[in-house]
């Protein structure tokens, strides 16, 4: 596997096409702001990340393009269409996935399961077909357990098949609910921290994983605080602070970039030390 | 048919007297007063622990018998009257608080405080309090048995028989009418009840705002972490939520059997069910939308049976808990203890 | 392997036994008794049924019928030492989805001449068909409501009146000797109080000022007593039962409706101490009741006496029906009738004084004899205030 | 019958326990095996066996109440175990399917009998739509109240409007048709009589199939078994669907589900329709079998029993539900001596059940498989982390 990485290390930046726009997306709770005005868009086929010190806004952002949030003002368009009021798992089906922060798995489900619950969702298998078993059921049923093996095998969870979630390790967990979202047939994946809590040894495998779900044409949108992580992996970051997007550009523009900097300054190298400590 | 009133399916269509509509209105009020009262435990326990205590119905019910107990023990005369009368009922209200906040405090200890340490989902606690309501109701009913089994019938027969059948509760208060404007009356018992039911909600409304106890049962309502954080013991302000609200429904039902006379062992389930109405009609986990709730769910199931025959009074109760529950699950005020969050 | 042997035992006993057993086809068991007793016409082993509440919410009514019908097994066995019979108790709480397997269990009991009960008219509508389509007589001594007799059961007999002769007779007691003009009328919803009501409503015409309904169970009327005060009523009378009726009776004189202004009339359902408890002394004063039943002084012998030794209290309602019903049962056994089939014969042609009335059926079942009577609360006791002549 | 039921669970790499000891054995085995415990359960009245039997009342009689019970409980425990909705109200299905036979069988109509039940499903599975849509939208301990209040507005209804007949309730019933070859039954089957341990067969004492008669429980009792299988069977198939994994999912983490492209509320008012239909069902039957109902019957009291029979069982196991239905149903009528101390026990069960035993008595499949699981990995743990550090 780090072989695989050396291969990828410069990646193709994405097609140019944008596959969803934040245009003016403004989030508001109350009297807060968390989101304010941001625009940015994410290509087809590119790795973008999304960072900023904490409480600038990155998770809410990330929730109002996957639909948790309904923006207060601006949208957000996905493939061309805006995603307006559709529900969730509307959302979920036109073609965005994501996982948690805090991992969201089905506890006491095996982790074939949690991955067949996110094939299920392009079946169309209802009550009819399953109680008799129609062709239907079965092609999908199929399909999906071919499915499941192949992103079990891809995350290198396919020993851990018929493992209940909840008896993962943390690792697992994290690229279980990688493979769940995979499962989904996203056209944009989206990473919520996904290497928080891992050593150097995990991240670096994580980055790898990251390239290798983009090879294989997927999109990625990652939120992380690990500044090597990201600028190790990210075809082009966006940043943000305090609600409003500060920065955008390929990660040697970031790195240089003043404002970010600024933004940082003194607090990254806290986060930093923090983060070794935990480690 | 003159089209005045709004149809009714089992009545002729009637004008109302206006000394009718008063009437129903004070009673109405009487007996809302007394489920806001009620409602006061499970509006406190929801706004602390976010939980449905299905067992406060059977607080109540050991209450009431406390007090009709209570009675007994003193020998009362029916509307005796005099200063006796007075230290008799409130030897009764001392006796149906009493029980009602040890049975509160049991439940808290048996029927909840594992499953929070232990961090159960919500519809599990309402399960173990279904179990302890269950329990306690059942073991009122089979009070003559118990008695039995101790040998103690002899002694207790007057306390324990029959025990599944009405038991009567004397009032030494004589009850005088107060005010007669053609055919609108007060009487004194009513009056006595809706005034002392008001007087112990702005009571406990004043604990709860003013004093140390109860700006912890407020802290953590609004943030049980961040309570903890600041050195709340959780742990005892649920043990006081509890308290406190047992001892609300130990009043109210003293007042209650002022109101109406006599008691049972599963008289919670039904008027349980109404005090919960009230707690959520007014907003669960607000002190002050319990009262209202209350008296809102008094006047509407007075008013509905007076449209719709009494036959359909618990109808219209049950159709507004679902009816507001559906449209406004934040009750009229709001919910939350601290203050009111839409 | 020991688990296999052990399945097998009885069912090879079973095969032994089958050529033993299947030469008696048609199955009964009824051998001739094999003489423990002196010479009597009473096979060993007879059983008569109590069928109704003992436990549950109900268990009150069931148990004063219950102590009646044991009362009567009891002076039976002793008086006739040559034929004891046995009393089965079928307890259904009450509940109609009970009744089912007890009804059937007590047909299969071929032991089981007779039963009194079921005692409520609910459970009656499901366990009566079952005694009539096995021959089963059974005499209630409690169920009221008019409907149960025109069901066409063979087996269904009852020792008091049905709600069709009280309902007049309340409505012309209440008209006529009390002399009301303006009656409210009141039921619990129930299949009892409900179907009296409405036979109250019926009779008394004009004199209805208006109708209301509440619920078994309910505690707060005082919607109702507004309305009551609305309409200026002159009486109340209220179908159903004493828990009820002794509340709404409460809170009627709580609100200043005085029993001078407005009289209280319920019916043999409220007739009960337990109304008193309800209601307080004060203002039960005054409250009439209407029964198709005898006053217990106006009985013969010494039933009252009896029970009251026996049960350590007085019978209560419905003790002394309980108590007509067995001795018809157990005096058609002691006259030979020791099957069902005969049994059924003795009871339709009884005609025998009881307790509360003389015993005789019509071909329906409805006792031939009725007298109601109304009776007063006086001093927080309930007695006897007059006959009720039929109208 | 159920010859899927476990054939789908793949082979584990340790064969102690009997579940997986049996998961191995070759299908023909379990097929067999299958249909000997369908027969014993079709033969249990007849069988009478002492020490089961209920000396009281009759026990084809009580082994068709346990039956209706166990068929409730299948669906509350779609309602309660798979999909994790409360439902207090549960007898307002049972109540409606009951009087749909009722009204349409005898009061309003003489429609034949197994068009009965195909309405009584229909009209029950619908009014759980109309209750779900609004209301599986509150929140879960919220839902738990307004079913509770649904419930008790049947029952009232049902007591209080004319056309219902109110407390009279319904009488008449019809019973299923018989099924007879030339007016005479197919075969007949007698029972046991036992005296002591030594059994008899008492040839004049038959339950005949399949006459639907007043005296004998059995052929009612029949019936329910035969609808009981059915279910489970579709139980079975459904659980291991996409169906049941949505449910188990919403269950699980409503949002996650929701945000993996399950669409919960849809799923949740499935849940709540097919409960409502088995509810309706097993109504239909009860008002078929006892021929007259009134609303008396239909309280919350009830209920709360349907509630106890899934909790005690074990919430989201099938065959939890079905023990806990036996329990709830049986033992009262077994020891009807203690009839009235049940509620106590009853309640006292659940005291205690929630907080020792949460998961019921038989703990439902993911229970098992995580403490199975959870052994493994804790014998795994020191290599694996190690390996990984």
């Amino acid at each position: 596997m780090p072989d695989l990485a050396k291969d990828t290390a410069a990646p193709a930046p994405g097609t140019g096409e944008a596959l969803l726009r934040l245009e003016g997306v403004t989030l508001r709770f109350g009297g807060v702001v968390a989101v304010n005005d941001v625009s940015f868009e994410i290509r087809r086929g590119e790795i973008l990340g999304l960072i900023g010190p904490n409480g600038a806004g990155k998770t809410s952002c990330f929730n109002a393009l996957t639909g948790v949030y309904q923006p207060t003002s601006g949208q957000v368009v996905f493939d061309g269409r805006p995603l307006g009021r559709r529900k969730r798992y509307q959302i979920n089906r036109l073609g965005i996935a994501r996982t948690f922060q805090n991992i969201r798995l089905f506890q006491n489900m095996t982790a074939r399961e949690n991955v067949l619950v996110g094939a299920d969702s392009h079946h169309r298998a209802g009550v009819l077909n399953s109680l008799l078993r129609l062709p239907l059921h079965r092609r999908e049923t199929a399909e999906g357990n071919r499915r499941a093996d192949e992103l079990l095998e891809l995350m290198d969870l396919g020993h851990r098949g018929d493992d209940l979630a909840r008896n993962l390790s943390y690792g697992e967990q994290r690229r279980l609910e990688i493979a769940r979202a995979l499962a989904t047939r996203p056209k944009l994946l989206c990473l919520d921290e996904p290497a928080a809590g891992f050593n150097p040894v995990e991240k670096q495998r994580l980055m790898d994983l990251i390239r290798r779900v983009r090879d294989m044409g997927n999109t990625v949108l990652l939120i992380e605080h690990d500044m090597r992580l990201v600028m190790g992996v990210t075809d082009r970051i966006v940043v943000l602070e305090f609600g409003k997007k500060i920065a955008e550009g390929t990660p040697e523009q970031i790195r240089n970039d003043p404002a970010v900097i600024a933004a940082y300054l003194g607090v990254d190298d806290d986060q930093l030390t923090d983060e070794e400590e935990n480690l | 048919m003159p089209g005045t009133s709004p149809p009714s399916p089992l009545e002729p269509n009637r004008v109302v007297p206006l000394s009718t509509f008063l009437n129903l209105t004070f009673t109405g009020l009487v007996v809302g007063a007394i489920y806001g009262l009620f409602a006061l435990g499970y509006t406190l326990v929801y706004g602390v622990l976010r939980l449905i205590n299905f067992a406060h119905s059977e607080v109540f019910m050991w209450g009431s018998f406390a007090a009709v107990w209570m009675m007994t023990l003193l020998n009362a005369r029916a509307g005796s009257g005099g200063p006796a009368a007075v230290l008799y009922l409130l030897l009764a209200l001392l006796a149906a608080m009493a029980v009602s906040g040890a049975v509160a405090l049991l439940v808290e200890r048996v029927a909840y405080r594992r499953l929070r340490e232990k961090k159960s989902p919500p519809l599990v606690a309402l399960i173990s309090a279904i179990g302890a309501s269950f329990m306690l109701s059942e073991i009122m009913g089979l009070r003559d048995r118990i008695a039995g089994w101790l040998n103690l019938d002899g002694v207790l027969g007057d306390y324990v028989r029959p025990a599944r059948e009405n038991t009567q509760f004397v009032n030494p208060l004589p009850n005088a009418t107060l005010l007669d404007v053609g055919g609108f009356q007060v009487r004194s018992t009513q009056l006595i009840v809706l005034v002392a039911a008001l007087a112990m909600m702005i009571a406990l409304e004043q604990f709860v705002r003013r004093s140390r106890l109860g700006r912890g049962v407020r802290a953590v309502s609004q943030d049980a972490e961040a309570a903890a954080l600041m050195g709340v013991d959780q742990k005892r302000v649920v043990q006081l939520t509890f308290l406190l609200g047992g001892l609300m429904a130990g009043a109210a039902a003293l007042l209650y059997l002022m109101h109406i006379g006599v008691t049972r062992y599963n008289v919670g389930f039904i008027l349980g069910i109404k005090a919960f109405t009230a707690a959520v009609l007014g907003g669960i986990g607000n002190i002050r939308g319990a009262l209202l709730g209350g008296l809102v769910l008094g006047l509407a199931e007075n008013y509905g049976s007076q449209l719709f025959g009494s036959a359909w009074k618990d109808v219209v109760s049950f159709l507004l808990l679902v009816v507001v529950l559906l449209f406004r699950p934040t009750g009229l005020l709001g919910e939350s203890l601290g203050k009111a969050r839409a | 392997m020991r688990s296999i042997v052990k399945l097998a035992t009885p069912v090879a006993a079973a095969a032994l036994l089958l050529t033993a057993c299947g030469g008696t086809t048609g199955g009964s068991t009824e051998e001739p008794s094999a003489g423990a007793s002196s010479g009597s016409s009473c096979p060993e082993g007879l059983s008569i049924g109590f069928f109704g509440a003992l436990t549950g919410p109900d268990a009150n009514l069931g148990v004063n019928i219950r102590n009646g019908v044991d009362l009567a097994v009891t002076q039976h066995n002793a008086q006739d030492g040559a034929c004891q019979v046995a009393l089965e108790e079928y307890d259904s709480q009450g509940l109609p989805d009970q009744a089912t397997g007890l009804a059937t269990q007590a047909v299969r009991d071929e032991n089981v001449l007779g039963v009194v009960g079921p005692a409520f008219s609910g459970e009656s509508r499901v366990a009566d068909p079952i005694f009539a389509e096995a021959g089963l007589v059974g005499i209630t001594p409690s169920a009221t409501n008019p409907s149960l007799a025109e069901q066409g059961w063979e087996t269904f007999f009852r020792v008091l009146g049905n709600d069709a002769t009280q309902g007049p007779a309340a409505a012309s007691y209440i008209t006529g000797t009390l002399g009301k003009q303006k009656v409210y009328v009141v039921d619990d919803a129930s299949e009892y109080g409900k179907g009296l009501a409405d036979l109250v409503r019926a009779d008394l015409g004009a004199a209805k000022v208006k109708d209301n309904t509440v619920q078994k169970g309910q505690t707060d009327f005082s919607a109702v007593v507004a309305d009551i005060r609305a309409t200026g009523a002159d009486a109340v009378f209220f179908g159903g039962y004493y828990a009820e009726a002794g509340l709404l009776a409460k809170q009627m004189r709580d609100a200043g409706l005085t029993s001078e202004q407005v009289a209280f009339v319920s019916d043999d359902g409220a007739k009960d101490n337990g109304f008193v408890t309800a209601a307080g002394q004060a203002a039960a004063e005054g409250t009439v009741f209407t029964c198709p039943c005898l006053p217990p002084d106006q009985a013969e012998g010494t039933f009252v006496q009896d029970y009251t030794d026996a049960y350590g209290t007085a019978p209560a309602t419905y003790s002394a029906e309980g108590f007509d019903a067995a001795n018809i049962l157990l005096d058609g056994i002691a006259d030979g009738s020791t099957t069902r089939e005969d049994l059924l014969e003795f009871v339709k042609g009884y005609d025998e004084a009881g307790v509360t009335k003389q015993l005789t059926f019509d071909d329906k079942g409805e006792p031939s004899e009725i007298s109601v009577w109304a009776y007063k609360v006086e001093g927080g006791q309930i007695v006897a205030d007059q006959e009720i002549p039929a109208s | 019958m159920s010859t899927s039921t476990t054939s789908t669970t793949s082979p584990k790499p340790e064969r102690r326990t009997l579940g997986e000891r049996w998961a191995d054995l070759p299908k023909p085995v379990k097929i067999v095996v299958w249909l000997a415990v369908a027969l014993f359960f079709y033969a249990l009245p007849l069988l009478n066996p002492p020490l089961l039997s209920t000396p009281e009342s009759d026990f084809g009689s009580v082994m068709f109440t346990v039956a209706s019970y166990a068929l409730v409980a299948l669906g509350l425990n779609i309602v309660l175990g798979y999909a994790g909705l409360l439902d207090l109200g549960y007898v307002g299905f049972y109540a409606i399917g009951a009087y749909t036979v009722g009204v349409f069988g005898s009061l309003h109509g003489s429609l034949p009998f197994w068009l009965l039940i195909v309405l009584a499903v229909c009209i029950s599975t619908a009014s759980g739509l109309l209750l779900g849509a609004p209301t599986l939208r509150v929140r879960g301990d919220y839902l738990a109240i307004v079913t509770l209040g649904f419930g008790e507005i049947i029952r009232l209804v049902a007591l209080n409007s004319e056309w219902l007949n109110q407390s009279r309730g319904i009488q008449d019933i019809p019973r299923p048709p018989d099924i007879t070859i030339g007016g005479e039954p197919v075969f007949e089957v007698p029972r046991l009589l036992w005296d002591g341990l030594t059994a008899t067969v008492d040839l004049g004492n038959t339950s005949a199939f399949l006459e639907f008669g007043l005296l004998d429980g059995v052929p009612y009792y029949w019936l329910a078994l035969s609808v009981i299988i059915l279910v489970l069977l579709g139980d079975v198939l459904l659980q291991d669907s996409r169906v049941g994994r949505a449910w188990e999912a919403t269950r699980e983490d409503e949002e996650a589900a929701e945000l993996n492209g399950v669409p919960t509320f849809r799923y949740k008012l499935l849940a709540f329709a097919m409960g409502a239909f088995i509810g309706g069902l097993s109504g239909a039957l009860f008002a078929a079998r006892q021929g007259a109902i009134n609303p008396e019957t239909f309280t919350v009291q009830l209920s709360m029993l349907f509630l106890a029979a899934v909790v005690v069982g074990g919430q989201g196991n099938r065959w939890g539900a079905l023990v806990g239905a036996a329990v709830v149903a049986y033992l009262p009528e077994r020891f009807r001596e203690f009839a009235d101390f049940r509620v106590v026990v009853f309640g006292l069960l659940l005291l205690l059940l929630a907080n020792f035993r949460p998961q019921g008595l038989l703990p439902p499949r993911r229970a098992r498989r995580a403490q199975r699981a959870g052994k493994r990995l804790a014998e795994l743990e020191g290599t694996e982390e190690g390996a990984r550090a």
